[in-house]
């Protein structure tokens, strides 16, 4: 296949130039979870009319930093009634789970980790492997509520996933491809062309508008259910189940959670950029596109996504946990499978 | 064990970097503690309007936890009865170290005004616990809140983290004294 | 999103395992230091088992030490949200034993005072209803514009929380010149916040599914626990203290009584219950403003008293309406200057034991609400 | 209905066991009955039609002294009439049974009077501490209380 | 069917209204006060931390017997009336009793303003200082007597020589008055008897 990295023409030699491009994502995603932190928490502020961390740094902008060196700090506990390795094992894995995505989610046309041809279907295997994480810690930590966490929050991933994958397999059929990259050179040319309007083509593509828009906003919802935030946020609702699966852990291991929870948010919502919002396109055609602003583009509707998550996350109330199944399966699920049904066809005539 | 314990070995020599090391440490645990809210009774009432948006807690990078594993700081905030104290020191075991403890209003204190003839309340939380700040007041103004909390990082920044450095500045101070 | 109704199960003949949890002494959600030893069939409550006394501060050991003005600071501490209602069927107690008639200023003070320490109280208790839902954000609005009410309470009285203001025979002191303009101020800003909680938060849709139809109250059920307040309002009982049994001077005032009616549910579900709260706050602004209308500006705050107040030997019970319901002081005096007994009967306390009554059957996450709706203050539950 | 009305209506019921009305203005008055019959009185009042109490506001236990006493405050939700009975019982053997059943309010009420003043209520279906813990020794509201000096090896005076 | 629609459409709607609602707010002005630089206004009544002048003091205790948590602990002594010093209270009014001890135990006080109320110089007073907060409990009693212990120890000394004054005085009084009644006795023993019924009388 043919190269697109931009690494590769760099560094010669392939060991360091593959190293390289691991650590990226990586540097990439610790810069944006910190950058997630403090904008969750100056984002709940500023709706509540408070003005959130002040004290630390200017505008208390050195908050995260300071938060990272204290939990670097803090003692870690492995409960006593604890399975060990198990206990241990949980953070990484909910980790590994969400820096994995990373592998395939094109930044630029020039900066693709790894451009494998079925980068949808990737990004959907690798992120269930967090819910192996989540029932790891929640049953490890020997503690009824973790367990309660747990067992809820695999019931609600594995049920989110079906609607969210709808969504996303009708963009497939528009595209006609599973590649990330594709998916993305199929919707270049401006906003129009996005696969919220239907992707390239002529003005027939009208009729798909609606399906699209539902279909968006359905990935959207289950997006927000599989990273456990509000208003499913029921595996770690604090009024009901103090912390959710991860109420035993501390320190550096409580962190990884953290870290791979704000990661998650950000691949959820590189999705949803990349299938209907045109991935790193420009809006205005052939206006500022280019290797440069390809990573603007995508890292700052990335980014809108995230800011949406959070903002939906200070403003709902928490759904209860067989209401979230109601909502999961009565109420996606039959509309993914319609506007699904209705993008087949309008692909078949077309 | 955390990186804190291992740095805890005794050090050859403390020099520029090891003291600017710790004072970036401590800056961290200074300017974000995590609390876990020990809300009993009427002081819970101005802690949670000490929360709310006119003061505000969150600007020194406070934030809630349910879940005394990641926690940094207790806040108790109320009268302690008997029936609760064996709790409170459950909780308190189960916080990772390094922990804090702020004790918030009379009652807290030192049995407040139920001192006298509370036959059910415990006469002080640093009777069961070690209290680190002691706020007065019975409810204390939430700024009062915030001046303990204020007091309590300027204790954690104060701090001398390596054994080493410690000893050095007990010997300073001897030949200081002397 | 479907219809919920109350989850019927023959429990005799399923056999599963049931899980005992334990929710508090120390919960996020308890609202202070209830103990709930829950028993879960999955995700359904199957018995619920309130452990009170965290917070037993001895009231009413302490209440027999001290002489009767001194009794106020204590009684503020019990249900610490609402102490302006608190003091107010105390200082009525012994005022009626000792035959006082407080001057006309001071009653109406008193009535301003009760009202906007009720609508602070039912701030709260939304706001912390709405937290147990997981809306966080509602609950900072309100406790911002709790903060206009209580700056009122601290120009007038000194204190923001426990304001030992009424006292026998009148007010610890006359209230700030500009009083009438302030209070006028915060009954816009309170109509305001409600309006937008309503939308934000009241009929929101995932707000009313989490809450309606569930924790039903029936309205005999809840007079033979004796409940009172939003409770019983909320199961559709029209009986409020402040019309059946006017006390102080609320027979001057037009006002309502909103009541349940389940018009999103079933009436004397928790979302029934709380827009009682919402709809209080309401009737609340209106008898302000009319008090703030009639109040004269004129006039002693304080009766001439005995030195030593020594009420006439008998025994007294006088209620009246709390936010949380109504709060009554059985006193014994035994002629001297320190009672013999004073026992209240707090509202939480009553209102709480109808928990177990009401929680069987739903999920877990359903008594989290059905808790918050009900609105306890442990200080008055355990006193 | 007032008072003397309630009165007079149970003395013709039940006779002996209503011992007396004690009036005192501005205080309140009452009807001290008898401890043995105060179930089925309850019940009359709360069943029969004219007297229908079907509120019990409150429930207090007292310590005179020598004896101990359970007060009921009554009220009637459809007539709106009060009335407030008391009991009497020697403190070594307080035993009053239970309105548990009338109301089921009285539930709670009961166990705190059993808590704190040490009266027994017979027919309760779990007369158990209720604010102190399950472990504590002595009726704390009693008269000749004295604090304990340890609890579970915490110093309980200052 | 048509609920159902309708039911997605009002979940779907009211999503919307709120987060219109939150998002106006985003961009309101904030209320917060940020402490330790701005200050929030604190009426002058507010009932903080107690104040003693001790000038004012004229140690008449009403402030501890109304305190209901009797967190006041005041000691009096009394003016020597041939002390040299005679002093006065700031009002003006004589000195009748030096206030050697007048201790306040913050942790305990419940700040009622019961002490204000009483005091009849308005010697005691709430401030509105609150920041007061300490590492260590002991520093929360506060000692307010303006009084050095030397001052004190002479007081207690003055005090003492004057009541042995005042007693023997008083036991000579009381000598000389009994010597007196015994004469009179006497003399009535010698008058003989109605006396007695006066006694009885009184």
């Amino acid at each position: 296949m043919e190269t697109t990295n931009f690494v590769y023409n760099l560094i010669p030699n392939e060991t360091i130039a593959i190293i390289v491009i691991s650590v990226i994502p990586l540097i990439f995603l610790i810069v944006y979870a910190l950058l997630a932190i403090l904008g969750e928490l100056k984002i709940s502020a500023w709706i509540q009319e408070r003005l959130g961390p002040m004290r630390t740094g200017p505008w208390g902008i050195l908050q995260p930093i300071a938060e990272v060196v204290k939990l670097i700090q803090k003692e870690d506990l492995t409960p006593d009634s604890a399975n060990k390795p198990l206990f241990n094992l949980a953070p990484y894995i909910i980790f590994m789970g969400a820096y994995a995505s990373f592998a395939v989610i094109p930044f630029s046309r020039y900066f693709v980790p790894s451009g494998i041809n079925i980068g949808l279907f990737y990004i959907f295997a690798v992120g269930s492997i967090a819910v192996i994480g989540i029932v790891m810690g929640g049953w490890a930590s020997n503690n009824k509520y973790s367990l309660l966490g747990a067992m809820r929050s695999v019931a609600q991933i594995i049920s989110y996933e079906i609607p969210g994958a709808m969504a996303i397999l009708s963009v497939a059929v528009l595209a006609s491809s599973l590649d990330l990259e594709k998916i993305n050179i199929a919707q270049e040319g401006g906003i129009w062309n996005w696969f919220i309007f239907g992707g390239q083509g002529s003005w027939s593509k009208i009729w798909v508008f609606p399906f699209t828009l539902v279909l968006s906003l359905i990935y959207l919802v289950a997006s927000l259910a599989e990273t456990n935030r509000t208003p499913f946020d029921i595996p770690e609702g604090e009024s009901e189940l103090v912390a959710g699966y991860h109420t035993e852990y501390s320190g550096m291991k409580f962190a990884m959670f953290f870290f791979a929870e704000y990661a998650n948010m950000f691949v959820v919502a590189a999705v949803l950029t990349i299938t209907f919002f045109g991935g790193w396109n420009s809006p205005f055609g052939n206006f500022m596109q280019g290797p440069g602003w390809d990573v603007f583009w995508f890292i700052s509707k990335a980014f809108f996504f995230v800011i949406l998550q959070i903002w939906l996350r200070w403003t709902l109330p928490r759904l209860r946990v067989d209401q979230l199944m109601y909502v999961g399966w009565k109420v996606l699920l039959p509309f993914s499978f319609i506007c699904f049904l209705f993008i087949s066809l309008f692909k078949m005539i077309n | 064990m955390g990186l804190l314990n291992k740095l805890n070995q005794p050090y050859e020599a403390g020099g520029i970097i090891l003291g600017t090391f710790e004072d970036i440490l401590n800056w961290g645990r200074a300017r974000s503690d995590w609390y876990l809210h020990f809300g009993l009774a009427c002081c819970a009432i101005e802690f949670m309007a000490m929360n709310a948006s006119h003061f505000d807690f969150m600007r020194f990078g406070t934030i809630p936890r349910a879940t005394p594993r990641q926690a940094d700081f207790i806040m108790i905030t109320g009268t302690v009865t008997l029936k609760m104290a064996e709790r409170i020191k459950k909780l308190w075991e189960q916080m990772a170290e390094p922990k804090y403890c702020i004790s918030v209003g009379s009652c807290a204190n030192c049995g407040g005004p139920y001192w006298e003839h509370g036959y059910h309340v415990l006469k002080g939380v640093d009777r069961i616990i070690p209290v680190h700040v002691y706020v007065p007041g019975c409810p204390p103004r939430p700024e009062a809140f915030q001046d303990g909390m204020i007091k309590l990082q300027k204790m954690i920044k104060e701090e001398a983290i390596f054994r080493k450095r410690k000893k050095l500045e007990e010997e300073t101070k001897i030949e200081l004294s002397a | 999103m479907g219809e919920k109704k109350r989850i019927e199960l023959d429990y005799s003949k399923i056999e599963s395992d049931r899980m005992r949890l334990n929710v508090g002494p120390q919960h996020p959600s308890t609202h202070g230091v209830l103990r709930l030893e829950v028993e879960l069939d999955g995700e359904i409550v199957t018995e619920v088992v309130p452990h009170i006394g965290y917070l037993h501060r001895c009231f009413e050991k302490h209440a027999e030490k001290m002489t009767y003005p001194q009794v106020i600071p204590y009684i503020d501490r019990m249900d610490y949200v609402t102490s302006m209602n608190n003091e107010l069927p105390y200082v009525m107690a012994i005022e009626k034993m000792l035959g006082i008639e407080v001057p006309e200023k001071v009653q109406y003070i008193r009535v301003i005072m009760c009202e906007l320490n009720r609508i602070a109280s039912h701030q709260i208790a939304v706001a912390t209803f709405g937290l147990d839902a997981g809306a966080f954000t509602p609950f900072l609005y309100f406790f911002r514009d709790r903060e206009y009410i209580l700056a009122i309470f601290e120009k007038a009285s000194g204190a923001r929380l426990l304001f030992n203001y009424f006292w026998i025979g009148g007010l610890a002191a006359d209230v700030h010149p500009t009083f009438k303009e302030d209070v006028l101020a915060i009954v816009k800003q309170v109509r305001k916040t409600n309006k937008e909680i309503e939308d934000l938060l009241i009929y929101n849709k995932i707000f009313i599914e989490r809450t309606a139809n569930v924790g039903i109250l029936p309205p005999d059920v809840a007079i033979n626990y004796a409940c009172s307040g939003p409770v019983l309002r909320g199961s559709g009982v029209k009986f409020d203290l402040r019309k059946n049994e006017p006390y102080s001077i609320y027979d001057r005032f037009d006002f309502d009584i909103p009541v349940g009616m389940g018009e999103v549910g079933t009436v004397g579900d928790c979302w029934d219950r709380n827009i009682v709260r919402m709809r209080e706050m309401e009737q609340s602004c209106r008898i302000i403003e009319q008090a703030i209308e009639q109040m004269p500006n004129e006039g002693d705050v304080q009766e001439k008293l005995p030195k030593k107040i020594k009420p006439p030997k008998g025994d007294i019970y006088m209620r009246a309406e709390n936010p949380k319901g109504d709060l009554g002081f059985y006193i014994v005096s035994n002629g001297t200057d320190k009672p013999e007994r004073v026992k209240a009967r707090g509202t939480s306390f009553v209102n709480l034991s109808v928990l177990p009554e009401i929680s069987k059957g739903y999920m877990f996450a359903d008594l989290i609400l059905i808790l918050g709706s009900i609105d306890i203050v442990l200080g008055e539950v355990d006193r | 209905m007032t008072i003397n009305e309630i009165y007079e209506q149970l003395k013709e019921e039940y006779g002996d066991s209503i011992i007396e009305l004690i009036e005192n203005p501005p205080c309140d008055s009452s009807i001290i009955v008898k401890a043995e019959s105060i179930f089925d009185i309850c019940h009359t009042l709360r069943d029969k039609p004219g007297f229908e109490f079907d509120y019990l506001m409150c429930l207090s236990g007292l310590d005179l002294g020598e004896n101990l006493s359970a007060v009921y405050h009554l009220y009637s939700m459809k007539h709106s009439h009060k009335v407030v009975l008391k009991t009497i019982v020697p403190k070594d053997n307080p035993k009053i049974p239970s309105v548990e059943k009338i109301w089921r309010t009285a539930d709670w009420h009961e166990r705190e009077a059993y808590d704190l003043i040490g009266i027994i209520f017979e027919g309760h279906h779990n007369l158990i501490r209720i604010l102190c813990p399950y472990d504590w020794e002595g009726y704390p509201l009693r008269k000749d209380y004295k604090e304990p000096e340890y609890y579970h090896e915490m110093k309980v005076p200052y | 069917m048509l609920e159902y629609i309708k039911n997605v459409w009002l979940g779907f709607w009211t999503v919307i209204v709120g987060m219109k609602i939150t998002f106006t707010h985003l961009f309101e002005k904030k209320v917060t006060v940020q402490y330790p630089d701005d200050r929030y206004p604190i009426p002058p009544n507010a009932r903080n931390k107690l104040h003693l002048e001790p000038t004012l003091c004229n140690g008449c205790t009403s402030c501890a017997r109304i305190c209901p948590v009797n967190c006041i602990k005041v000691e009096t002594l009394r003016v020597v009336p041939d002390d040299p010093e005679q002093p006065m209270i700031a009002d003006g009014t004589k000195r009748k009793l030096w206030v050697p001890v007048y201790d306040i135990d913050f942790a305990k006080c419940c700040f009622c303003g019961l002490c204000t109320t009483v005091c009849p110089t308005f010697a005691i007073k709430h401030t509105v200082e609150f920041e007061y907060s300490t590492y260590s409990r002991d520093d929360l009693y506060v000692r307010f007597s303006d009084m050095s212990p030397e001052k004190v120890a002479e007081k207690k000394k003055m005090l003492e020589e004057f009541q042995a004054k005042e007693k023997a005085a008083k036991a000579e009084a009381a000598r000389k008055a009994a010597e007196e009644k015994s004469k009179a006795e006497a003399q009535a023993k010698a008058e003989s008897s109605p006396v007695t019924e006066s006694k009885e009388s009184n």
